[in-house]
């Protein structure tokens, strides 16, 4: 890779990457998809990590581990949309505001 | 402006952006289109950095499936998109303060890069220049991290039950094929010769 | 590293997983092929598999590290394997009354938990930071399906919708953390981390990627701020599944976390030793208020939960042989009165179905004399009051903290004990003072034997196993040093 | 044996009597209690014998003689350098204590068997005055502090007991609990002042400490750090133990329970509250005179207070109504004679005076007993007058009683009743002891013996002389002030205890009558001691030093320079008591035969100073006002205020309420909804991310 | 198993074992439950006294010693009793039994009771055998578990509240105690307490494990102001709950520091002698007028206890051989006399099931023999002599004077103020007219009731007469204890032992001239 693409570049943003997944987590009161969505930005972002670590270092470590991330995040979003139909089936909606009958 | 450098900007620009529009879009198939156009930029960026199997992984198996199923989902929920509120939240300045900080303080990270330069290339797998990125990942996963692959086949077939256990419905009432049946089937008991008398019908 | 997977003697260490990998397949097989009505059967198959694995957990001949350095097998790893595996073996015996009720009664149930229980395994056991990865989302996959199994009910649906959210959040923290760790360590294997810490020392990317790091299993074990899905994931999701919930995972969680900080990040034990104490403080002080505002039994037990965490966190903070030994110890005790405490839970219910709140406990020491008195046997327990087992778990992390000069968080611990104390005997209030209001059904055989024991081992903890826990903690420890 | 058969027999018959009188019944109580006394007092008597007439005590095996016999019953307490045992000590004081406590005690036993023949609850007064008995001997027996300790409160208890005796009656109880209180304040000084002592001297046993007192002789008297102040020890030591001795002995200050006692039934007043308990305090300072002998001040307080008290209570008693009361205030005033006796230097005068006292005053008691008794629970004097005709032996009983308490008798012979001679040996010693106060003590003695000589006489005129004045011949007596009369004496004993009814006070004068033989009998004894105790013990206790020194062997401290000066006082002052007391006699005789009018006018033109005597200088409205109000005050404002508001209210169930904010507080936070969840989460993670590099040093 | 070495486990466990044995007893038999729980406590009682009749005064050290090490060197199985310690084993046992008979009318959940009060005699018990640090916190804390029980199922209409604030009140202040056994443990690194006892503290230390133990002790005894727990408490439990509360939970408190705080931190209990008289003084007058005010009877006793207890830390810092005597004279005459006028309360609630004073009034007109009783403990309670209660006052007072006369000044308004509400209590409730129709039938003493407190009031003035058999018990240790904290203080041990006439300064005679200062001390006298 080319050296004129450093580091910090990968890094910055991922971590914008990581700050609007983290935002779009608690921001959100629309709709439980894009929740579900903003973990997958996070995840892309601990990606482009790895990724950029693996390149810096001359390491493979770094991409194994993404591919694992990767196959993991596929079955949590399967995971992740079934509860999310067995929700919708119960209660008719997804807004994040009727996901509130226990509190306290 | 080197080349690469200048695909990293337009990668990296277009990535955040539609990051952006995933969490701000009000329609959610927006917003899952939005992820698509993030996920393919990102791998972009992914090749730029040398991952090519990554990248490629990165489409096929996230643009490809994942991001379908998420849209295969908005579909079929049918939410009544009119009804969902929409604005900020009453605490948004707290929250983007608080998100400004984490910003922050991980860009303070990305700044701070400063490695032993003996850390560089002394991982524990270091990449071989002479094989392709394909190559090198497929020697190391079915050998070095047989570990990791079975226990991520582990976790997939907990995501297949998962799936089947929280979805699967056995709905009573509902005419399913039987394969067995049809195949069983004689034509003595369900054919049945009738002699039809002209303009007379049955 | 690149030992040869193929040569089967060689993994010794990892036969317990290996065992039980294989007999999950089996399960899932048998149930798929037998009649669904049966479930029952693959249950006790599971309890089955699971003492054998428990067995041979503690038979298991060598120590080691496996697997090119993912997989470690040592003294501690089996203790904590000893509990997760009793504690998952237990929840699964509580889920078997009344199953259909509570929805656990699909076979898929045990499987999901056994492999949630091998997820645990692999955490417990992992020697790298990707294994740890992998064993976590094993673990927490199988536990949001878990939280969701009896799908027809809004709650349990929602639990398992908080649950996975914030869950998968708390993995991307922890994958940020990775990626941190890794960057600036330049390897993910947690012994070569040692190595590159000692030899770097500290910087910001490091020391946030621990931060992050410790986020996400601090997610794990339930400790404030990340506490957040506890009460509520307790309290919607069915109670034998909160049972299991409540004692294995955090078992392994907390192993990973000691195995984090006493082990990979011990060169920079007085950065994380903030984290922790913090983590620890936060998590006694405000479960011990919240849970006086609490009505259901559940979210009781869920922040009662949290606190304990806050408790263990208090043994570990010292950084020394003795806190770990008093985590390991804290964590037996208290999966031994958590299934206790379950096991009364589920075996007071009236017509109308499973008690929820406290106040249908009133008059439970008339009406269910042997029940009240285990409840309020763990109840005394869990506040620490001698002479009961919960006060020796107690004793053992404070001990620790003492030594370490940590004055100021063995206060605040112990006044938050005292705090605590209020809802604790707020249900031996309910139960023992209160004129009683409903009659209970008859209690299961299973669920009879379970509070009895873990009433009697409560009790008489000073004189049956305190002395032999507290010489395997010891020898548990002593494998992280 | 036979000091232990004396003091121990009182107690026998107490443990008897109340223990088993249920059993045994009344009579069998009495006559039991009554005989053990009866043997206590000739054993008592065959000891001081020989001690007044003889060589001197009998030892305790019999043989030979010793100024001091000492008895060891049991060990006490022991701790460390700290031995204390039952001892009885007997000596030359403890000889004469022993003879007064014990006759009286037995003829009050006789003249109660009459007395409170009717009472249901005989066995236990019976009882009651065993235990006081037993009590009194233990502390006149006593070789310690301590053991004196014990007999001081253990006659603190009897008399609360009996005072109490009629405990339905509310007026009883109260002054039962007002005698226990006070002298407990006193006890708060002597407990004090023990601990002082044992400081100070480093002995608890009284031989002990008089030989540490005797080495200040030659090592300087000792400082001590009392409260705040460097005080001289033996001072500080010897005031608070005369606290103690102020309070049993109803001095000035502390003398509040003292009348008020007279609400116990009539031989109680006789035996405890006249001959024995309240001179206790004397007795102590006599005992201790040793110590007392090192604090020149200390005895200069005990004559001032010893003064005052005697001008005081002679005062209160010009004016009182109740025949009891005025003869409790006389005793109160003569105990005040006494003090001032030990104060100036003469203890054996003071002792001399609690001798005679002793057998005067109970002769008094008993005979107004008896009036009492024949009119019927009757007490206040105004509805008397005119006994003299119906009950002709009791007023020849009195008559002596109150010739010997006014001291008649002829100065420079040895004619005269018993407390001519005792109390003519306190005047002239005060006068003897010269200086401020020595004059000051002299002239309030003397006018207070003019006092007592009305005040005797009025009671006697009011009581058997002029004409009956009971309900229905009323309309002739003074009744200055008939509401406060019908306050202050109608709190009759409620009817089960003695056989009068109410519709008996009319006829009370009419039914008078005179008393059985078995209370008879006992007034003739004490009348016999009244007649002759001055005339026959005045040598040993006064006349002159060797012999003195003789007869007390060690036992008292004997100040020769204020025998002698006493002796040789001015002929003005040897008469002036005697003058004193016929200006009393003549005074009474005026106002209450003469001019029976009279005192009701003085009366009606002076109401200040009337109400003032009258109240007894105020000073239970004083004592309610400055101590009892405001210690209620205090408790309940602690209670209240402290205990119950700030302690409470605030600090416990407000932190309670802290706590249950802060819980709600908590609970709001979870508020179910995830995306709060979520920013908890991210709050946290900004937090120690922030912290950790801070406290890290990072940045 | 010889005696040596069994009789404290015997007499710590035997009555647990009863209480598992009552455990399998029908619940239906309740005659059987209370005879057997009477049996059991019976035979502790005589295994107690066997205990003291062979227990060796003379030694000042530990006897029949047991030491089984549990884990490392922390919290062992070790028992063993010293003078200080063996009578209070004797206490408890003593009023156990007292205690089955008197709850002899409960009704509800007998088997429960008995089977609750059964395990809280091992636990007391237990706290005054271990020598064990860990395990005496163990028995320590543990006795809020029954306590806790007691009071809140057979209490009063407030028992709820009064059995948390015992409990919170208790735990709090023990919690803090844990801690600071924990730090003595690293200090030492043992939780022996012989060797505890021969270890020495750092100085700056001891202040803080001082003020720890202090924390949990003082809530305990309990030491104004951390007393108010104890009058709810008091009025809430049932009698047998008073009793005990008052008898011997108390005295853990007392025992405590004489067991840690004086001699264990010897510099800080100095240190802080001025600060627990003044808590004292402030004790023993403020709770005695309180007292004065009291129109529950229950609540009256419970805050002479309070009173009283004052007496006993006043004399345990008075640090000499008289107070130190004084103090545990004081508790164990207390634990005699408060428990038998709970007792006494107890009759006539189960009559007349109501502690207002004003309920009563001439109960000797019916109840003569019960006048008498009560008579004797008011008497006690008061401090008179010839009777128990007047030994300790007497010698905690003599003690505390050799140490600081304002104390002792203040402490002897005590003597007023508790003669003030005792009689007055007297007064309103035996004494006056019998008039009240609820009280016209109302029962003398009954066998069962003469049987618990007669032999109390035997031994109420046996002691008075004759304290020997506990002074002697206690003096061999308690002289140790008070020459070891004299010397860690700097002083002749001598001097602690009793005689103080050491310090006294003396001056030239000077002739008859009274000091000016003098009228100040004859101020206090004029009163």
């Amino acid at each position: 890779m080319g050296l004129e693409i450093g580091l910090g570049h990968y890094l910055t943003v991922a971590a914008i990457l990581f700050t609007l997944g983290v935002f779009g987590i608690f921001i959100n009161r629309k709709n439980i998809i894009v929740i579900l969505m903003s973990v997958e930005l996070i995840l892309l972002a601990v990606n482009l990590n790895f990724v950029a670590f693996s390149a810096h270092l001359n390491d493979l470590q770094g991409q194994v581990f993404a591919l694992m991330i990767l196959t993991v995040a596929a079955a949590e979003a399967a995971i992740g949309l079934a509860i999310l139909v067995i929700f919708y089936r119960n209660r008719g909606s997804i807004a994040v505001e009727d996901v509130n009958m226990m509190k306290g | 402006m080197t080349l690469p450098l200048f695909f990293f900007y337009v990668f990296a620009t277009i990535t955040v952006a539609s990051a952006f529009m995933v969490i701000s879009a009000r329609n959610p198939v927006h917003a899952v289109l939005f992820l698509i156009l993030a996920f393919v930029n990102a791998a972009g960026l992914f090749m730029l950095a040398g991952a090519e199997f990554l990248a490629l992984l990165l489409i096929v198996v996230y643009v490809g499936a994942v991001a379908v199923l998420f849209l295969f989902v908005v579909m079929m929920l049918d939410v009544d998109f009119a009804e969902m509120k929409s604005g900020l939240l009453a605490y948004a300045p707290v929250g983007m303060v608080v998100g400004a900080i984490l910003f922050l303080e991980l860009l303070l990270v990305a700044g701070s890069f400063v490695v032993a330069p003996d850390v560089v290339g002394a991982g524990g797998l270091p990449i071989d220049a002479t094989m392709d990125n394909t190559r090198a990942l497929g020697q190391v996963l079915y050998t070095r991290y047989i570990f990791l692959f079975q226990g991520a086949a582990a976790v997939l077939l907990v995501a297949m039950i998962g799936a089947i256990v929280l979805t699967l419905r056995h709905r009573p009432g509902i005419k399913r094929q039987s394969t067995a049946a049809q195949l069983g089937r004689k034509p003595s008991e369900t054919v049945r010769n009738v002699k039809v008398q002209s303009g007379q019908g049955l | 590293m690149n030992s040869d997977v193929t040569d089967f003697a060689s993994l010794a260490p990892a036969y317990p997983e290996m065992l039980m990998a294989v007999g999950i397949l089996v399960l899932l097989l048998v149930g798929v092929v037998i009649n669904k009505e049966r479930s029952a059967l693959v249950s006790w198959l599971s309890v089955g598999l699971l003492v054998a694995t428990g067995l041979l957990v503690i038979l298991q001949p060598v120590d080691g590290v496996v697997f090119n350095g993912l997989f470690v097998a040592d003294s501690f790893a089996r203790y904590m394997k000893v509990l997760v595996i009793g504690g998952a073996g237990l929840a699964l015996i509580l889920a078997m009354s009344n199953a259909e009720e509570n929805g656990v009664h699909k076979f898929e149930y045990s499987v999901l938990a056994l492999l949630a229980t091998l997820g645990m395994m692999v955490m417990v056991s992992a020697n790298d930071l990707m294994s740890l990865y992998v064993g976590l989302e094993l673990q927490s996959l199988s536990l949001y399906v878990m939280a969701a199994i009896k799908r027809d009910d809004t709650r349990a649906s929602e639990a398992g919708l908080k649950y996975f959210v914030l869950g998968a959040l708390s993995s991307g923290l922890l994958l940020y953390g990775a990626s941190l760790i890794y960057g600036f360590t330049g390897h993910t294997n947690l012994n070569e981390i040692v190595v590159a810490i000692a030899n770097g020392g500290r910087s910001i990317g490091l020391i946030f990627g621990v931060v992050f790091l410790l986020a996400g299993v601090a997610f794990k074990i339930s400790a404030v701020p990340f506490h957040m899905w506890t009460p509520d994931v307790y309290e919607g999701a069915p109670t034998p599944v909160t049972a299991f919930f409540a004692t294995a995972p955090k078992v392994a969680a907390m192993t990973l976390m000691v195995r984090l900080v006493m082990d990979t990040f011990a060169p920079i034990t007085q950065d994380w030793q903030q984290i922790v104490i913090f983590l620890s403080i936060a998590s006694m002080v405000l479960a011990a208020f919240a849970a006086i505002g609490q009505q259901s039994i559940k979210r009781l037990i869920a922040y009662s939960s949290i606190g304990h965490v806050g408790f263990a966190l208090v043994g570990l903070s010292s950084g020394t042989q003795v806190g770990v030994e008093g985590v390991a110890i804290y964590m037996a005790i208290y999966i031994a009165m958590t299934v206790g405490l379950f096991a009364c839970v589920l075996s007071l219910r009236t017509d109308t179905g499973y008690v929820e709140t406290i106040d249908e406990l009133a008059g439970a020491a008339q009406t269910r004399p042997f029940v009240a008195a285990i409840m309020a046997i763990l109840m005394f327990s869990l506040i620490g009051l001698p002479p009961l087992a919960g006060f020796f778990a107690k004793w053992h992390v404070f001990l620790a903290a003492i030594e370490a000069n940590l004055y100021v968080l063995s206060v605040i611990g112990v006044l938050a004990s005292a705090i605590s104390a209020f809802y604790y005997l707020r249900v031996v209030k309910v139960m023992f003072f209160d004129a009683p209001i409903k009659q209970f059904a008859a209690v299961p055989g299973e669920l009879n034997i379970i509070m009895g024991v873990s009433g009697f081992l409560v009790v008489t903890y000073y004189f049956t196993v305190g002395s032999p826990l507290a010489s395997m903690a010891h020898t548990a420890a002593g494998s992280l040093f | 044996m036979i000091i232990q058969a004396i003091v121990f027999l009182p107690l026998i018959g107490a443990l008897v009597a109340g223990l088993l009188g249920r059993s045994i019944g009344h009579r069998p109580s009495e006559f039991i209690t009554t005989g053990l006394l009866l043997i206590a007092a000739v054993l008592s008597w065959y000891v001081f014998i020989p001690v007044a007439f003889g060589d001197g005590l009998v030892g305790a095996a019999g043989d030979g003689h010793a100024a001091v016999v000492k008895v060891e019953v049991m060990r006490w307490i022991q701790v460390g350098d700290m031995d204390l045992r039952w001892i009885l000590r007997v000596d030359t004081l403890t000889a004469v204590m022993l003879v007064v406590v014990n006759t009286v005690s037995a003829l009050v036993h006789l003249y109660s068997i009459g007395y409170m023949n009717e009472d249901p609850h005989r066995s236990r007064f019976f009882a009651y005055l065993s235990l006081f008995t037993f009590a009194m001997l233990m502390l006149v027996t006593a070789d310690n502090f301590l053991q004196m300790f014990f007999g001081w409160e253990g006659v603190g208890l009897a008399s609360y007991l009996l005072i109490g005796f009629w405990y339905t009656k509310p007026s009883a109880t109260a002054a039962a609990m007002k005698a226990f209180i006070v002298n407990r304040v006193g006890d708060f000084g002597f407990a004090l002042g023990i601990f002082g002592a044992f400081l100070v001297l480093g002995h608890i046993d009284f031989d002990g400490a008089f030989h540490a007192a005797d080495e200040f002789a030659t090592t300087g008297l000792p400082v001590i750090q009392f409260l705040n102040w460097q005080l001289d020890a033996m001072t500080v030591v010897c005031l608070l133990l005369f606290m103690g001795a102020m309070g049993k002995s109803a001095q000035f200050l502390l003398h509040t329970w003292l009348p008020d006692a007279m609400e116990g039934p009539t031989p109680v007043s006789a035996l405890i509250h006249a001959a024995t308990m309240v001179t206790a305090g004397v007795f102590m300072v006599a005992r201790l005179s040793p110590l007392f002998e090192t604090s020149p001040f200390a005895l200069t307080v005990v004559i001032v207070i010893g003064a005052i008290t005697a001008f005081f209570a002679a005062t209160v008693g010009l004016v009182q109504n109740d025949i009891k009361r005025v003869i409790a205030y006389s005793t109160c005033s003569q105990l005040g004679y006494m003090f001032v006796a030990l104060g100036v230097g003469a203890y054996s005068a003071g002792v001399f005076h609690l001798f005679t006292h002793a057998f005067f005053k109970a002769l008094l008691f008993l005979g107004a007993g008896a009036v009492i008794h024949a009119m019927h629970h009757e007490q206040d004097m105004r509805n008397m007058g005119g006994l003299r005709k119906k009950i002709p032996i009791t007023y020849a009983m009195m008559m002596i009683g109150t010739l010997a308490l006014t001291g008649v008798g002829i100065p420079g012979t040895n004619f005269g009743f018993a407390g001519f001679f005792s109390k003519d040996a306190i005047i002239e010693s005060a006068y003897a002891y010269g200086g401020n106060v020595g004059s000051l003590a002299f002239w309030l003695l003397v006018i207070a013996a003019l006092f007592t000589s009305f005040y005797s006489w009025r009671l006697v005129h009011l009581t058997f002389h002029g004409s009956p004045r009971d309900a229905q011949h009323a309309g002739e007596g003074p009744h200055p002030d008939p509401a406060h009369a019908a306050l202050e004496s109608h709190d009759e004993p409620i009817s089960d205890h003695g056989h009068d009814d109410h519709g008996h006070h009319g006829s009370a004068y009419d039914n008078a009558h005179e008393a059985p033989n078995v209370m008879l009998v006992p007034l003739y004894v004490l009348a016999l001691g009244a007649v002759l105790a001055g005339v026959v013990f005045y040598g040993m206790f006064f006349h002159d030093v060797e012999h003195i020194e003789h007869f007390f062997a060690g036992s008292l401290y004997i100040d020769h320079e204020i025998i002698e000066g006493a002796h040789h006082v001015p002929l003005w002052v040897k008469w002036s008591a005697s003058i004193a007391m016929i200006i009393g006699f003549v005074a009474a005789w005026y106002m209450y035969i003469r001019r029976p009018d009279m005192p009701g006018r003085l009366a009606a033109t002076n109401p200040g100073l009337y109400k003032f005597l009258l109240n007894k200088w105020y000073f239970d409205e004083l004592y309610n006002t400055i101590f009892v109000r405001p210690a209620l005050w205090i408790g309940n404002a602690v209670w209240k205020g402290f205990d119950d508001w700030l302690v409470d209210g605030k600090i416990t169930e407000g932190l309670g309420r802290r706590v249950q904010n802060v819980t709600s507080w908590v609970v709001k936070l979870q508020s179910g909804y995830l995306y709060h969840y979520a920013f908890a989460m991210l709050i946290g993670i900004a937090a120690l991310l922030t912290w950790a590099i801070t406290a890290g040093g990072l940045i | 198993m010889t005696f040596e070495n069994s009789i404290l486990t015997l007499l710590t466990w035997l009555p647990t074992l009863g209480a598992a044995i009552l455990l399998l007893t029908p619940k239906g038999s309740v005659n059987a439950i209370r005879w057997m729980s009477l049996a059991i406590t019976l035979v502790v009682f005589v295994l107690s006294l066997v205990l003291w009749q062979s227990f060796d005064a003379s030694n000042p050290g530990f006897q029949f010693v047991v030491n089984m090490p549990w884990i490392g060197d922390s919290i062992g199985y070790r028992v063993g009793v010293d003078g200080i310690s063996v009578l209070f084993v004797v206490l408890t046992a003593l009023l156990m039994p007292a205690v089955v008979l008197a709850s002899w009318d409960v009704d509800t959940r007998v088997k429960e009771y008995m089977i609750v009060f059964l395990v809280l005699e091992t636990l007391m018990i237990g706290v005054f055998t271990t020598l064990d640090l860990a395990m005496f916190y163990v028995f320590f804390e543990g006795t809020l578990l029954p306590m806790f029980l007691i009071i809140g199922i057979w209490g009063g209409a407030q028992r709820i509240q009064a059995a948390y604030k015992f409990f919170f009140y208790t735990f709090v202040g023990s919690v803090l105690m844990l801690l600071a056994m924990m730090a003595m443990y690293w200090d030492a690194g043992t939780t022996d307490i012989i060797r505890l006892l021969g270890h020495e503290f750092p100085v700056g230390m001891q202040t803080w494990l001082w003020l720890a133990f202090f924390a949990s002790l003082a809530v305990k005894m309990p030491m104004w102001p951390f007393h108010r727990w104890l009058p709810e408490a008091h009025v809430q439990a049932p009698t047998a709950g008073s009793v005990i509360l008052a008898a011997i939970l108390l005295k853990l408190g007392g025992y405590g520091f004489l067991r840690f705080s004086l001699p264990m931190f010897p510099e800080a209990s100095a240190q802080f002698a001025n600060f627990v008289f003044l808590l004292s003084v402030a004790a023993i007058i403020l709770t005695s007028l309180v007292a004065l005010v009291q129109t529950d009877i229950k609540k009256l006793i419970a805050y002479s206890s309070v009173a009283h207890m004052g007496f006993v830390t006043m004399g345990i810092f008075a640090g000499n051989a008289l107070g130190v005597q004084g103090a545990m004279f004081q508790m164990i005459s207390h634990g005699i006399v408060s428990g038998a006028l709970f007792l006494c309360v107890g009759v006539i609630y189960d009559r007349m099931h109501t502690r207002e004073i004003s309920a009563y009034g001439g109960l000797v007109e019916r109840m003569p023999q019960y006048a008498f009783a009560f008579m004797v403990f008011t008497m006690a309670n008061v401090g008179l002599p010839g009777t128990s209660g007047f030994v300790g006052e007497f010698l905690t007072m003599i003690g505390v004077f050799q140490v600081n006369t304002w104390v002792a000044f203040g402490a002897a308004f005590g003597v007023i103020f508790s003669a003030g509400y005792a009689l007055w209590l007297y007064r309103r409730v035996i004494f006056g007219a019998l008039t009240k129709d609820s009280l016209k039938g109302i029962l003398d003493l009954n066998l069962r009731e003469k049987l618990v407190l007669y032999p109390l009031i035997v031994l109420t003035v046996v002691f008075g007469f004759y304290p020997a058999p506990i002074l002697d018990t206690t003096a061999a240790a308690v002289d140790n204890l008070v020459a070891q904290y004299a010397t860690a203080n700097g002083l002749d041990p001598a001097v602690a032992q009793a005689d103080a006439r050491a310090p006294l300064e003396y001056v030239a005679p000077v002739e008859g001239a009274a000091q000016p200062a003098d009228d100040h001390a004859a101020e206090p006298a004029a009163h």
